[in-house]
């Protein structure tokens, strides 16, 4: 998923946000800062008492029951495992009700920017103006590292099916397009096999549900771009023409997909929708931290014995997961190098910051990096940590859109500095070079591709300074007794 | 800036308010005028809400650097180069895209703001070629100005540059794509302005390229226009390459005579030679946009151009003579006519000056024989009211109409800003437009009614369909193209469709300002001849030959040898040697437009003149003055000397000539409808076609651009790209159909093996 | 006396080497000057080149009496210092004291057969001409039968 | 002359000028007298001097016609401004301060006169 690019929550998309409410609402809210935003819609969760202990998660509170396949996929299987269970009297109770529901779960964009869903989703409730609204579901995952959606597609289509209605209704949408990505191939055949066997069923479509609420779903399939993960390049590809990221303002829920209104979601916070509706806001306020809460589908990947994608509680502590889920760093834990706790755009972090850090988006904030899309991809001792982000960047510049000037030329340029750093062949002082040259595409760019481009050069940097700085030695000493 | 906008505010309130309280009393004020008040450096700005951040800045008089935003296109906002800094806020904004909000502060020179701008022109620099001294940009480059103004000054990219590969657009524009920062202006252009989708970006990222996608000729009769949007050199003009460097070239503001509109123009010249022409912003004829044709036919101003004047000899052979000789066999020739015996024909590109001159010659020797090549039907009211022949709606007035009638017009190369307007109004007000005429390839979507006389007859009648469109249009415009007049029955066109626009204007109800009815000319001459009281076409010449013929510039072939007697002594003044030239007895040389002060009233009736920007070549004179000596010679003294008394006989003559810039509207269109009425004749049945159908009837039109080597090139690189575009269709087509067999294959073998498993 | 004796002399000396008074006249009309010498060479146009070096300083020692017909052109009156050939034009300007007569010139190809006379002022004067393109290019009519 | 000096000392009743050298006309003539003399003797030296291909008599005669050209001044002030400025010039001439052409431009206009009227201006070429 692209969008979890976009990962200090607070600061950057809420201004924006904020900007919009205050336009929606009362022209004096403008001024407020937007943390403070976040915290005033996040105090309803606030009632519960403080945990001190996240995870494991006990089997009766997992939301994906059928992550890994083992059971049957389709309707039959879905209602078996609860699915479509009281879908009717979900939406009968009304928008708000489900809004609010929303709302006191906590529960957080799972894209990786970390928007309060609840609050986004209430966005759309404006006063119609005659155009449709739609709900847009990105499932355009390609963010190295995470299998999370797919999974979901594949194995539990019906959740996501039922979240879109769900979520639809919440904001009054008129439909439902699920972007996947195009190399999603038997993911978007498996939830093209439930769209239509929830269309047979009566539960989309007209009247779903037997709600008196008219529902559609379509499925695009998406030609493999990157940045079509991000939600206005989506809206653009969604329309047919080329995925570039549009401006902002207007905003997807002021004009989105054909000019209309839209919501763009991920696929794990739709899916999460119904359940959170049938057990409860407060119960799945229940799990991790305050204002980091709920449970979470995390990825770990990378050098460990098991990889794995597994539901766990939000909050848990990194070690815990990665020894638990994932069978431990191979070699042991004494041998891991860094992880890459969010996706590839977040920054890295060293093994001493690893041993403590909480799993939430609040936890590694502190800790300099984000939670992202929960993707772990774990790196020991025999990895080359220059080599690898100089492989991430290599992947940004192909997939750098090229419509910005910082990104298209910045990118570029830090992409091969990196393959010179690799060899060690360049000069102390470019480190700071590259650090500046990073520093000026994060944040001057239409999307967040720029940022998630400069996060891990900050972090290789941020941390393993000496390495680089030692190769380069290396490098020089070679040269010489060459010469 | 430790000054917050709230003491800000207060400040400049009590500064503004004295004793009173200050908020109270600005409070009402600024709720009545809805207007958002915002900050600039700490000054406060009224602007109106939805105003960008960069037009807010632009009001508080602070320029935002930019590339990618141009006034006229939509935003885009890809270059980042108008990064400001907002008080509060933890990013940058891109000022050309972001509306302002109440309060807020806009930093334009704070360290965030130049640490922004500064790292966008370096990245910007990292891949542009350091080839500005012998780039044709240079010195009118915004990349260079800017990055001079904004940029570091030094480089640090030691890496490759990287090079993308130029394209072939066509002879007008020069491609250099290396030098492209990707600012997409010029697809902006070619897609909103324009109307042809022909440019766009391919590739990604670090390999995005702007092109043609196959590579093809930018077919656009405003194609020229992009070398001045474009901020850099990646777009250059082909014929003007390497010629000359802005800061040696003198500019003269001068008036385009190669249509009606009378475009507003820059003639850059050096040393007596003009090197090229450009755009001068004018809101209500060109707004910044020129046509192709005038920008480039400007080489032919300097190829086949006569220099000296011309006698016939014994043996017939035209030959090199002086002035005084030349004038004195011209003023022996006139001397010896009176009354009918002597004509005059005006052509397309003469000034008024040289019209009221030749008009008081004429008239000093008894004949009334004046005519304008162009037809114009002459029952009626025929030219005798104004409002008969102009383009009444102007140019400008089409923005606010909603429903535009073209009759036997292709506007898109009779008069290419004109349809440049239409099409800007049929994109951001929903004007509809409906055709009767030939089906011709407009850059905007109409209804055709068909092409023959008998639409009009029923849509005049109340029994064609759209009339009920025509009924409900709030405010119409009804254009009828100069060449639909021009056939023998043009009488009855114009009848029918004066009775069409009448119908409409009383049906609509619209103020009695709104003019309906309006002609759109080709020629530059025109108006101003007919309001000259020229009489419209040659007829009366051919039918009453002549012993003396004076050209005025005639170089349309509307008269021949064949149409004369044997011993008529036929004088050309002109400045190109051309279909008059040729079959003249004496010529003499005049000054073409770029070389003499002229007035010239564009189709819709607004007289604008043109300034010297060159000296006319060799022993060529003013016009005027030519028509001025003839007199004296000819015993028959025209009474001015100078230039302000020629305009001042304008002015006795019809005082709108002078009053330049000025729309002289006219305002008798329900005599010219019941004058109309009495025209007994019958409609033709042929179909209503215009001359210039295709783009290959745009380049060569008059004497000018024929006398262009670059209109030549264009026109056949039109044809010869038409058929390789073709070829270049077929062959991916079929590369297509491969490659989709072959998809087809492995899909199918795919599937079974997926069964199989 | 002797004054007047000498100058008798040397009158008779002039008139003599001229070939009588009418000779002396005319010597004296065509190049304003009398001086006899010694006739050092002839050219093949019949130019003829005297020397005096005991009368005269040098520098004006070496003269040319002109031909009255050269190259088809009568120059009896109209005399010009660019009837002298190459050749003989070193030895008159003193730049050899070897005249062409006892040290014939080695043979260039460069060397003139007929020797020219300057055209300055004629019309085949070499005229510069510029090498940039024109700014104007006129109309030439068609010839008139063409049509 | 004198009924001329009359009408001028009466005019001149409210206005009194102050003289440059002379106090009269007759005066004034005098020193023309004079300067004309001076330039009378020196024009066989200036013929030699700078050898003008003119004779000694055509000189005379242009310095006769150069003084006729302001015979009709009556002015005393006026006179004597110009009595200097010929003073003037014969120093320059004696001093071998001027150059031939100095002296042959009073024979001889190098310029010609500006056209005036429509025709010629126009034969003379595009902007008279």
């Amino acid at each position: 998923m692209y969008s979890n690019i976009v990962f200090v929550p607070g600061r950057m998309l809420s201004l924006s946000r904020s900007v919009l409410c205050g336009v929606v609402r009362a022209p004096a809210a403008v001024c407020q800062g937007g943390v403070t935003t976040i915290s005033r819609f996040n105090s309803t969760a606030q009632s519960t008492p403080k945990k001190t202990k996240f995870g494991p998660l006990a089997d009766e509170d997992r939301i994906f029951t059928n992550l890994y396949g083992r059971h049957d996929w389709r309707l039959k299987g879905a209602l078996r495992r609860g699915d479509w269970y009281k879908t009717k009297e979900i939406l009968l109770k009304g928008v708000d009700w489900i809004l609010n529901e929303i709302k006191v779960s906590g529960l957080r964009g799972r894209g990786g920017a970390g928007f309060p869903t609840g609050m986004k989703w209430s966005f759309m409730n404006k006063p119609s103006d005659g155009r449709p609204k739609y709900l847009v579901v990105n499932a355009d995952e390609g963010e190295p590292g995470t299998c999370k959606d797919r999974e979901i597609m594949r194995h539990d289509p019906h959740k996501l099916v039922e979240g879109c209605l769900v979520a639809g209704r919440a904001m009054g949408a008129r439909a439902a397009y699920i972007y996947i990505r195009g190399e999603f191939y038997n993911e978007s055949s498996n939830l093209q096999v439930a769209i239509h066997e929830a269309y047979a069923a009566g539960l989309i479509g007209k009247n779903a549900c037997g709600s008196g609420y008219d529902f559609d779903v379509f499925v695009m399939r998406g030609a493999g771009a990157y940045i079509c993960g991000e939600e206005t390049a989506l809206i653009e590809s969604l329309e047919g023409k080329q995925g570039k990221p549009r401006l902002k303002p207007p905003f997807p829920a002021d004009v989105g997909v054909f000019g209309c209104p839209t919501t763009v979601a991920n696929v794990e916070t739709v899916s999460v929708a119904p359940t959170i509706c049938r057990r409860g806001g407060t119960w799945f306020a229940g799990f991790g931290r305050e204002r980091n809460s709920g449970t979470k589908l995390f990825n770990i990947s990378g050098h460990v014995n098991t990889p794995c994608t597994v539901e766990e509680e939000m909050s848990i502590p990194l070690k815990e997961l990665v020894e638990r889920h994932a069978g431990g760093v191979r070699g042991g834990w004494d041998n891991l190098l860094a992880v890459i706790p969010g996706g590839s755009s977040t920054p890295l972090i060293p093994k001493n910051v690893c041993e403590e850090v909480l799993m939430d988006f609040d936890g590694l904030i502190q800790a300099q990096t984000g939670l992202g899309t929960a993707a772990l991809i774990v790196m020991d001792k025999s990895t080359d940590v220059i080599k690898a982000i100089a492989r991430l960047l290599e992947f940004y510049k192909h997939e750098s859109c090229g419509q910005c000037t910082p990104c298209r030329e910045g990118v570029d340029w830090m992409n091969k500095m990196m393959w010179r750093f690799v060899r060690g062949d360049a000069r102390p002082s470019e480190i700071d070079m590259i650090w500046e040259i990073s520093k000026q595409v994060e944040g001057h760019t239409i999307c967040a591709l720029g940022d998630g481009a400069a996060w891990p050069v900050q972090g290789l940097i941020r941390h393993f300074r000496p390495v680089m700085e030692s190769r380069i030695a290396e490098h020089k000493q070679k040269q010489q007794a060459m010469a | 800036m430790l000054r917050l906008p709230s003491v800000g505010r207060t400040l400049a309130g009590a500064a503004k308010g004295g004793l009173a309280p200050a908020n109270p009393v600005r409070a009402p004020a600024r709720a009545a005028s809805n207007m958002v008040e915002v900050f600039v450096d700490g000054k406060p700005v009224e602007v109106d809400p939805g105003t960008t951040v960069l037009q807010a800045c632009e009001k508080a008089g602070v320029q935002i650097p930019r590339f990618c935003y141009h006034e006229r296109l939509s935003v885009a906002g890809n270059c980042r180069m108008c990064l400001v800094e907002i008080e509060k806020a933890p990013k940058p904004v891109a000022a050309c895209a972001m509306p302002v909000m109440k309060g807020w502060n806009i930093l334009t020179n704070s360290e965030k703001t130049r640490k922004a701008r500064e790292g966008v022109m370096e990245f910007l620099l990292a891949n542009h070629p350091l080839d500005c001294p012998i780039c044709d940009q240079g010195g009118e480059c915004d990349l260079q100005d800017q990055s001079m103004q904004f940029g570091s000054d030094r480089s640090r990219f030691s890496e490759g540059k990287r090079a993308v590969e130029d394209k072939n657009i066509g002879p007008l524009i020069k491609t250099i794509m290396t030098r492209c920062i990707q600012c997409t202006r010029c697809v902006r252009f070619a897609s909103e302005i324009a109307g042809v989708e022909d440019l766009g970006t391919t590739g990604r990222g670090n390999d995005l390229q702007i092109g043609t996608y196959v590579e093809k000729m930018f077919m656009s009769e405003l194609s020229g226009n992009v070398i001045d949007v474009c901020p850099v050199g990646a777009l250059t003009s082909k014929p003007y390459a390497f010629t000359a460097r802005p800061w040696e070239t003198r500019k003269t503001e001068s008036i385009d005579v190669l249509d009606a509109l009378g475009s507003n123009i820059v003639v850059s010249t050096r040393g007596g030679e003009v090197m090229r022409v450009m755009p001068r912003l004018h809101e209500d004829i060109n707004e910044e946009w020129i046509s192709d044709k005038t920008r480039f036919a400007y080489d032919g101003l300097k190829r086949q151009r006569l220099t000296q004047p011309l006698v016939k000899d014994g043996s017939g052979q035209l030959t090199p003579t002086s002035w005084e000789e030349a004038l004195t066999r011209v003023a022996g020739a006139l001397q010896s006519v009176r009354g009918s015996e002597v004509a005059a024909v005006a052509g397309g590109m003469a000034d008024a000056e040289a019209l009221v001159s030749l008009k008081d010659l004429l008239n000093r020797l008894d004949s009334e024989n004046l005519c304008t090549e162009e037809v114009f039907p002459m029952a009626g009211a025929g030219t005798d009211l104004r409002s008969n022949y102009l383009l009444n709606t102007r140019i400008a007035g089409i923005e606010e109409s909603d429903l535009l009638l073209l009759v036997g017009t292709n506007p898109r190369y009779e008069a290419p800003l004109f349809n440049a307007r239409v099409r800007k109004s049929w994109l951001h007000n929903e004007l509809r437009v409906a055709m009767v005429g030939h089906q011709v390839d407009l850059t905007y979507t109409y209804d055709h009614l068909g092409e023959e006389t008998s639409v009009l007859k029923e849509l005049a009648d109340g029994t064609h369909p759209f009339c009920q469109v025509l009924a409900a249009a709030k405010r119409p415009v009804v254009v009828v193209g100069s060449s639909a007049l021009q056939r023998e029955d043009g009488a009855a066109i114009l009848s029918a469709v004066s009775t069409i626009a009448q119908n409409a204007r009383t049906s609509s109800g619209v103020e009695d300002g709104w003019k309906v009815l309006s002609v759109l000319h080709r020629v530059a001459s025109q108006v101003a001849a007919l309001d000259l009281g020229y009489r419209a076409g040659v007829d009366a010449i051919r039918k009453n030959p002549p012993k003396v013929l004076f050209l005025l510039g005639a170089d349309a072939g509307c008269i021949s040898r064949a149409d004369l007697p044997k011993d008529c002594f036929v004088i050309y003044q002109g400045h190109h040697g051309d279909i008059g030239a040729t079959m003249a007895d004496v010529v003499l040389p005049g000054a073409a437009y770029t070389e003499k002060n002229g007035t010239y009233v564009n189709t819709e009736g607004r007289s604008q003149h043109t300034r010297v920007a060159v000296t006319p070549p060799g022993m060529a004179r003013d016009d005027w003055k030519i028509l001025r000596a003839v007199s004296e010679l000819a015993g028959v003294t025209l009474p001015y000397d100078s230039l302000d008394e020629v305009r001042s006989r304008l002015a006795e003559v019809s005082p709108n000539l002078v009053r330049y810039d000025d729309v002289e509207g006219a305002n008798y269109f329900k005599q010219a409808v019941e004058l109309a009425t009495m025209v007994n004749q019958d409609l033709i049945a042929a179909p209503l076609v215009p001359p210039q159908v295709s783009a290959k009837d745009f380049y060569m039109t008059d004497s000018i651009s024929r006398a262009s080597q670059t209109m030549a090139k264009d026109l056949r690189f039109a044809l010869i790209v038409g058929f390789k575009f073709l070829l270049y269709v077929s062959i991916t087509a079929k590369c297509v159909c491969v490659c989709v067999c072959v998809c087809v294959d492995v899909v199918s073998e795919s599937c079974q093996w997926l069964k199989r498993s | 006396m002797a004054e007047y004796a000498n100058l008798l002399r040397r009158a008779w000396g002039q008139i003599r080497g001229h070939g009588g008074v009418r000779g002396l006249l005319l010597q004296f009309f065509r190049v304003n000057d009398l001086k006899t010498g010694a006739l050092v060479g002839v050219d093949k146009y019949g130019n003829k080149y005297y020397e005096d070096k005991k009368n005269c300083f040098f520098g004006r020692h070496r003269w040319v009496i002109y031909t009255k017909e050269m190259n088809g052109k009568n120059t009896t009156w109209e005399v010009d210092g660019s009837m002298v050939p190459a050749e003989w034009h070193r030895w008159l300007h003193s730049m050899t004291d070897d005249p062409p007569t006892t040290h014939p010139p080695e043979p260039k190809k460069f060397f003139a057969e007929v020797h020219q006379f300057n055209v300055s002022g004629t019309p085949q004067q070499y005229v510069p001409y510029p090498t940039t393109r024109k700014k104007i290019h006129e109309w030439v009519p068609p010839k008139a039968g063409a049509q | 002359m004198a009924s001329a000096a009359a009408t001028r000392t009466a005019a001149g009743a409210a206005k009194i000028v102050k003289p440059i050298f002379s106090r009269d006309v007759d005066e004034a003539k005098r020193r023309v007298r004079e300067l004309y003399r001076a330039w009378y003797r020196e024009i066989p030296n200036t013929v030699t001097m700078y050898h003008l291909d003119i004779t000694i008599r055509q000189g005379r005669d242009k310095v006769r016609e150069m003084f006729d050209k302001n015979k009709n001044v009556t002015d005393p002030r006026v006179i004597d401004m110009l009595v200097i400025k010929g003073k003037i010039d014969l120093q320059e001439t004696i001093h071998v301060w001027k150059q031939r052409t100095h002296l042959m431009r009073y024979f001889h206009e190098t310029e010609e006169p500006r056209a005036n009227d429509f025709l010629s201006k126009f034969y003379k070429g595009h902007d008279p």
